[in-house]
């Protein structure tokens, strides 16, 4: 039992990355705290859920590649479409009117989810059910769940990639270091910013379409995944990437041995381990002050 | 007044300050001299209380204050002002200099009657402002004020904590240089008026001529020389490390 | 998406929607003729009508329970409205939780003037919302949330009833919960180890508290081996599941709704929990459908009433059959439990209406028609609505096994074992608190 | 204060406050209880806007602090029925949640900017969390009934809530408002405000001049949790009952939300807020299923048109027509 306990963990740590990632890099390269992402990942999933809808009877994979593919591309647009026009003349301006403009922007999202995909529940499990279980040493594992996480790394992987190996990446993390000495080097801040925050509405998106094959896409299921996302992020540094992996990891193992042994410390668990790590390191597992 | 005594100082593995020690008299006005990266900075933070000593003491009066946080450190008697003027930008001129009286007098957490109601605080505030010929912009926000009238500004705030040693971090710079003359003239009659101890950090040798009655010059963390201003500045290592006969590879701080 | 286009296959197997007209008349249009002493004013009836149209409680119930309000409204309406006068239906969003519903409540009380509410799918709403019937005189008909206590008082014997403009008009969580265990009795009287998967909220807590008090005086040696208590709106239960596989219980009591009960249901399907145990779903009917043949057979649901597509038979009924066929119509999509209840709603006002203008001759007042209310039956799709003294409704209540058979390809209630157990086997009396009751079952 | 007592703006405080005092006779009991919510909100504004526009750090979990001050009164009731009076209630409100502003504060004042933001909404989200978790204590999810309670020993049984409400209660109301107001305008007007004030512009020079920058903060950490909490505690009455949704970050959004639309850099902003915001939410929820469409887009267009609210609006728009005019109003806002 052990064993699955530890890969149920490492499932909902997979999880718990993939929807904390587009946050934790808009938020170290932007330093803005986007109250809307959890509506991305909304968007993410419904689209998904349609497009899984749409090509029902094709084989699983090609299910999953057109769904994430599709949420990709379409929570990318809205996250440009965003970026562009409404958060654009927000940098020179103070905090407030930044969050409340992206909390203005979740009211948006929300109800547009509503106009355009209707406000009942939509269900897409045909991915997830077609790939069955695995035996793992004697216990029954579905298979879907090992390609969640096989994707959570790839996206981990691919991230680390990026930011270390490229110059891309390497003028972004300048942006994060120090955003007036990066334009002083002449870095193309503006360009690069919309790359950032399309890539992190993209991961969003690319969440929501993860989790659609195994729980219905339902109106503001982003609101309840955004919280857990800040939380990851405060755990694991504010805008730091290895925090995020490394929290996400913290979280999803916790919880799933507590669940099994302490089940009533549930709900209260990922604030309970935020608070031991704000009270042990203020600046979160990889932040810096 | 204020003594200093073996204070070690260093950042990872750079030691900036290498065991300096001196002390600064009642009434008197010492300059520090040094160049660039040769600790004058971490000496003032270490002095002010943003930095504590690794090693070493910093007294005050002879108490010892070396890990005292800043905001004791003013109670004990220390101000500075700051090279890069630091003022309350969003708050009028009038309450820049009242609020530093208010710490003095110890009424900054008053929190109920209004701060125009005190009435010793916003007289002596405006005896200030008056001295420092900053009086006819009382009611400006600190941003509105020119370049140079911010920099009067920022040492009138530091003189309004009524310090017995006070720091002055280059105090004219960004001052027009007609102006200079006069604003040191305004700041040491006060500063006499008063007793104070001071140490001003400054390039500007004429004002170090003029001005200062004793001379310190800080080089690679530790004191070059001390002593009367003609004297020192015609020591020849003095003028190797001030005027760059030798190469500067001091450390950064 | 493949399921719920299969009802229409079934449809069509059951023959032509015929008797529409028919059916409907069997919702009573009676007091037309004694109208008229009084007068009838002439304006529209306004009636607000309040669900989650927005949030995650939006698609299991606030749509289901909208739509039917709309299609209710509109057939009543052509059928000349209630005592001639048409009914003016305002839909209305249960956002903002209790701060805002209040809010809302003593805009449609005081400002709109509306003539009655019907609403709250949140029990939180419902106990806010419902002591202002009586404080700024509203007539308030709580339609689908599922507290027990909203209608109880602190201690039993309590006098009722608790509001005298409030009512609830649909089955509560208590007799879902208690009916859960008779029927556990009933087929598994042998059952040793029971464990719960319930939300960690009030509806989650609430439904376990029940049902553990009534498995345990049912069944004496029963003992509980694991409660779980996962956040709402959770998507990823492999934990549970493990878990629950560890604890060895026989019988998993949930109170699981909407896309949790769906994504549990599947994760447990897919890690193999039901080889070792059986699911008591207390409100379990929509998830069949939903989960598809994925959902495994000889599992205990519960239907939230006897709010049932099959049941009461069509043959015997119309009214459901009707109900069904004209859902259907609209909205292209089966009607799930909350539409049952919004129905019970609208026609619970409309029969009151009536029946309080035959007796007093005229448009009745507020407190006529509460007074009729306080004591009226009617026929609804899924049976017979008793509202007595204690403003409660009571209906029967519907417990099934699934099973798989060869006409659905989703498991249905197996139709040889369907327990439907009388109102009164369900519901604590009136004046008696629903857990006063269970403690003193013989 | 004696100057005070003859500025203009004295005088219109004076005229606001003489019609509301009449207001229960200028309108119908409803908008009455429109204007009660506004009022108690506008008390948590304020408290807000001590930290926004004051101290210069934006909380996103301000919400966490009135529930602690309606938690108290509700849970006085439950378990200490015989000590449940308005005094203690307000008190009890006041106490708690000044004591979890301190404990919260104490570990968000470490931090400035966006990072302050993340941990108060995160803090606020953790009691969230604890007030439905703690079902057998806090009522959970289904919240818990306030009844009304005696007024200094004056018993309003056999009246209808809400006509203690539009009664007695406003006027109770209406002086816990006024007196709330006038504290915080002396607050930010005291060398304590001042210093607050310092520590916005310029933490280091703060620092430097003997202000005890974190401390300080922390002290109006405290007295904006305070101020909600009593917010919570006076509130809670006009609701009649609480759920913990009043803890949740969305609820401490439309506060921040309220202060912009008031605008913040005008001390009496936020209660204009409090009032407008009261009155567009219900009137949008009651209008539209898709009323977070139009409270998103009035938000996004607040923030694009007119950041300085509605009260840096008319500043502005008063000052066009003076020939000169020198203090800065909401339109003119510096990055932070």
């Amino acid at each position: 039992m052990g064993l699955i306990y530890a890969l149920n963990g490492l499932y909902f740590a997979a999880f718990l990355f993939l929807t904390s990632l587009g946050l934790s890099i808009i938020l170290g390269v932007m330093g803005i705290l986007n109250l809307a992402h959890g509506s991305l990942y909304a968007v993410g999933g419904f689209i998904a859920a349609f497009v899984i809808g749409l090509s029902a009877g094709s084989a699983a994979p090609l299910m999953i590649l057109a769904a994430g593919g599709c949420a990709m591309l379409a929570t990318a647009a809205v996250g440009f479409a965003m970026e562009t026009t409404l958060l654009k003349p927000m940098y020179r301006r103070p905090l407030e009117y930044q969050l409340l403009m992206t909390f203005g922007i979740l009211m948006l999202l929300e109800d547009g989810i509503k106009l355009i995909f209707g406000g009942e529940s939509r269900y897409a499990s045909a991915p997830f059910d077609a790939m069955g279980s695995v035996q793992i040493m004697g216990s029954t594992y579905p298979l879907y769940f090992l390609f969640v996480m096989l994707v959570a790394v790839a996206a981990g992987l691919f991230i680390w990639w990026l930011m270390v190996k490229t110059r891309l990446g390497i003028m972004l993390r300048a942006i994060e270091m120090d955003r007036d000495m990066a334009q002083a080097m002449g870095i193309p801040m503006r360009a690069l910013t919309i790359v950032a925050f399309v890539l992190g509405a993209s991961f969003a998106g690319l969440a929501g379409a993860l989790v659609v094959p195994t729980t219905p896409a339902v109106l503001g299921m982003g609101m309840d995944v955004l919280i857990m996302a800040f939380i990851v992020v405060v755990i694991g540094g504010l805008g730091s990437l290895k925090g995020a992996f490394l929290g996400s990891l913290i979280v999803g193992l916790t919880r799933s041995f507590t669940v099994a042994y302490f089940a009533e410390l549930e709900m209260p668990l990922l604030f309970l381990i935020a608070v031991i790590i704000l009270i042990i390191k203020p600046e979160g597992l990889f932040g810096q002050k | 007044m204020l003594e200093v005594k073996d204070v070690i100082k260093s950042f990872g593995k750079f030691m900036v300050i290498r065991g300096v020690s001196f002390d600064i008299n009642q009434n008197e006005v010492v300059a520090m001299l040094g160049p660039n990266g040769a600790g004058k900075t971490t000496m003032v933070n270490l002095i002010s209380g943003h930095l504590f000593p690794d090693e070493g003491q910093v007294l005050l009066a002879g108490k010892d204050i070396s890990t005292s946080p800043p905001y004791q450190r003013i109670k004990a008697g220390i101000a500075r002002n700051f090279q890069l003027t630091q003022l309350f930008e969003e708050l009028s001129v009038l309450d820049n200099v009242r609020n530093c009286l208010f710490s003095v007098q110890g009424k900054l957490g008053r929190f109920f009657k209004p701060a125009a109601a005190y009435k010793e605080a916003t007289e002596q505030a405006l005896e200030i402002l008056e001295v420092f010929n900053l009086a006819q912009f009382k009611d400006e926000l600190g941003e509105g004020l020119s370049e140079g009238d911010k920099k009067i500004l920022d040492t009138a705030m530091a003189f309004a904590l009524k310090p017995d040693f006070l720091l002055l971090d280059e105090p004219t710079s960004g001052v027009a240089t007609a102006e200079k003359f006069k604003v040191m003239d305004t700041i040491i009659n006060a500063i006499q008026a008063r007793g104070t101890a001071t140490m001003i950090i400054e390039h500007d040798m004429d004002i170090v001529s003029d001005y200062a009655q004793r001379v310190m010059v800080l080089a690679e963390g530790e004191i070059l020389a001390d002593g009367v201003p003609v004297e020192v500045m015609e020591s020849e290592a003095v003028q190797e490390t001030l005027f760059g006969v030798k190469s500067d590879d001091a450390v950064r701080c | 998406m493949g399921n719920k286009s299969d009802r229409r296959s079934f449809l069509k197997t059951a023959g032509a929607v015929a008797g529409g007209a028919a059916a409907a008349s069997l919702l009573g249009a009676g007091g037309a003729a004694a109208a008229k002493k009084r007068g009838v004013p002439s304006g529209p009836i306004k009636v607000a009508a309040i669900s989650f149209l927005s949030g995650p409680a939006a698609g299991p119930f606030g749509i289901p329970g909208d739509n039917s309000y709309k299609m209710m409204a509109d057939i009543y309406n052509k059928q000349g409205g209630i005592l001639g006068r048409k009914i003016k239906l305002i839909s209305l969003d249960e956002a903002g939780g209790a701060k805002g519903q209040v809010e809302l409540a003593r805009k449609l009380i005081l400002e709109d003037k509306v003539d009655v509410i019907l609403g709250y799918i949140s029990s939180g709403d419902c106990k806010a919302v419902l002591p202002l019937s009586d404080e700024l005189g509203g007539l308030m008909l709580a339609y689908d949330c599922g507290t027990h206590v909203l209608m109880e008082g602190k201690k039993s014997p309590y006098k009722t009833p608790k509001y005298e403009l409030g009512f609830r008009t649909a089955a509560h969580l208590g007799q879902d919960n208690i009916a859960l265990a008779l029927a556990i009795k009933k087929y598994m009287p042998n059952v040793k180890k029971i464990a719960g998967i319930n939300q960690d909220y009030a509806w989650g807590r609430d439904s376990w508290h029940i049902f553990e008090l009534a498995i345990k005086k049912l069944i004496p040696g029963v003992e509980v081996v694991k409660t779980l208590w996962p956040k709402i709106f959770t998507t990823d239960f492999t934990a549970h599941v493990s878990a629950l596989q560890g604890s060895g219980a026989q019988i998993i009591h949930s109170s699981l709704w909407g896309g949790d009960a769906v994504t549990f249901m599947k994760q447990a399907k897919a890690a193999g929990l039901f080889k070792q145990a059986k699911m008591a779903l207390s409100r379990g009917e929509p998830y069949p459908q939903e989960v598809g043949a994925a959902f495994p057979e000889g599992q205990f649901v519960c239907c939230a009433g006897a709010h049932y597509f099959l049941y009461p038979a069509w043959d015997k009924w119309p009214l459901n059959k009707w109900f069904v066929a004209e859902y259907k119509k609209r909205y292209n999509k089966y009607p799930t439990y909350p539409s049952y209840h919004a129905f019970q709603a609208i026609t619970a006002y409309k029969v009151a209406v009536e029946k309080a203008a035959s007796l007093v001759g005229g448009w009745p007042t507020i407190d006529e028609i509460a007074k009729a209310m306080g004591n009226l039956g009617f026929e609804t799709p899924s049976g017979y609505l008793t509202i007595n003294k204690d403003h409660n409704a009571r209906e029967d209540c519907l417990v099934g096994i699934t099973k798989m058979t060869k006409d659905y390809p989703f498991p249905i209630l197996d139709p040889d074992r369907l327990e439907v157990f009388p109102s009164f086997q369900v519901n604590a009396p009136a004046g008696m608190r629903t857990e006063d009751w269970i403690k003193s079952w013989k | 204060m004696k100057n005070f007592l003859f500025t203009p703006r004295a005088a219109v405080y004076a005229g606001i406050f003489i019609v509301l005092l009449l207001l229960p006779k200028m309108i119908n009991a409803y908008h009455l209880s429109l204007v009660e919510t506004g009022l108690s909100l506008a008390i948590m504004a304020l408290g807000l806007n001590l930290l926004l526009r004051y101290t210069g750090v934006l909380s996103f979990g301000i919400g966490a602090y009135f529930a602690a001050g309606a938690y108290a009164v509700g849970m006085l009731n439950m378990y200490w029925p015989e000590y449940y009076t308005f005094e203690t209630a307000i008190l009890a409100s006041i106490l708690v949640s000044a004591a979890v502003s301190a404990l919260f504060g104490f570990v968000c004042v470490r931090h400035t900017r966006i990072f302050f933001s993340i941990l108060t909404l995160a803090l606020s989200m953790l009691l969230f969390a604890v007030l439905e978790k703690a079902y057998h204590i806090t009522g959970g999810s289904d919240g818990i009934r306030i009844p009304i309670p005696t007024f200094f020993g004056h018993e309003f049984e056999g009246m209808r809530r809400f006509q203690f409400l539009t009664g007695p209660y406003y006027y109770i109301l209406l002086g816990i408002f006024s007196a709330s107001t006038l504290i915080m305008l002396a607050i930010v007007n005291s060398p304590f405000g001042k210093a607050l004030q310092a520590t916005r512009d310029n933490e280091l020079r703060a620092e430097m001049i003997g202000v005890r920058v974190r401390r300080f903060r922390w002290y109006a950490f405290v007295i904006a949790g305070t101020f909600s909490g009593l917010s919570g505690g006076v509130w809670c009455f006009v609701s009649g009952h609480i759920t913990p949704e009043i803890c949740n970050w969305v609820f401490s959004g439309e506060v921040v939300y309220m202060v912009l639309l008031g605008g913040f850099m005008i001390f009496e902003g936020p209660i204009v807020g409090a009032m407008l915001f009261t009155y567009l939410r219900l009137y949008a929820v009651a209008a539209t299923e898709y009323w977070m469409l139009i409270i998103g887009a009035t938000l996004v267009i607040l923030v694009l048109l007119l950041p300085g609210g509605v009260t840096g609006g008319l500043y502005d728009l008063i000052e066009r027509f003076k020939p000169k005019g020198r203090a800065k109003a909401g339109a003119e806002v510096k990055h932070a």
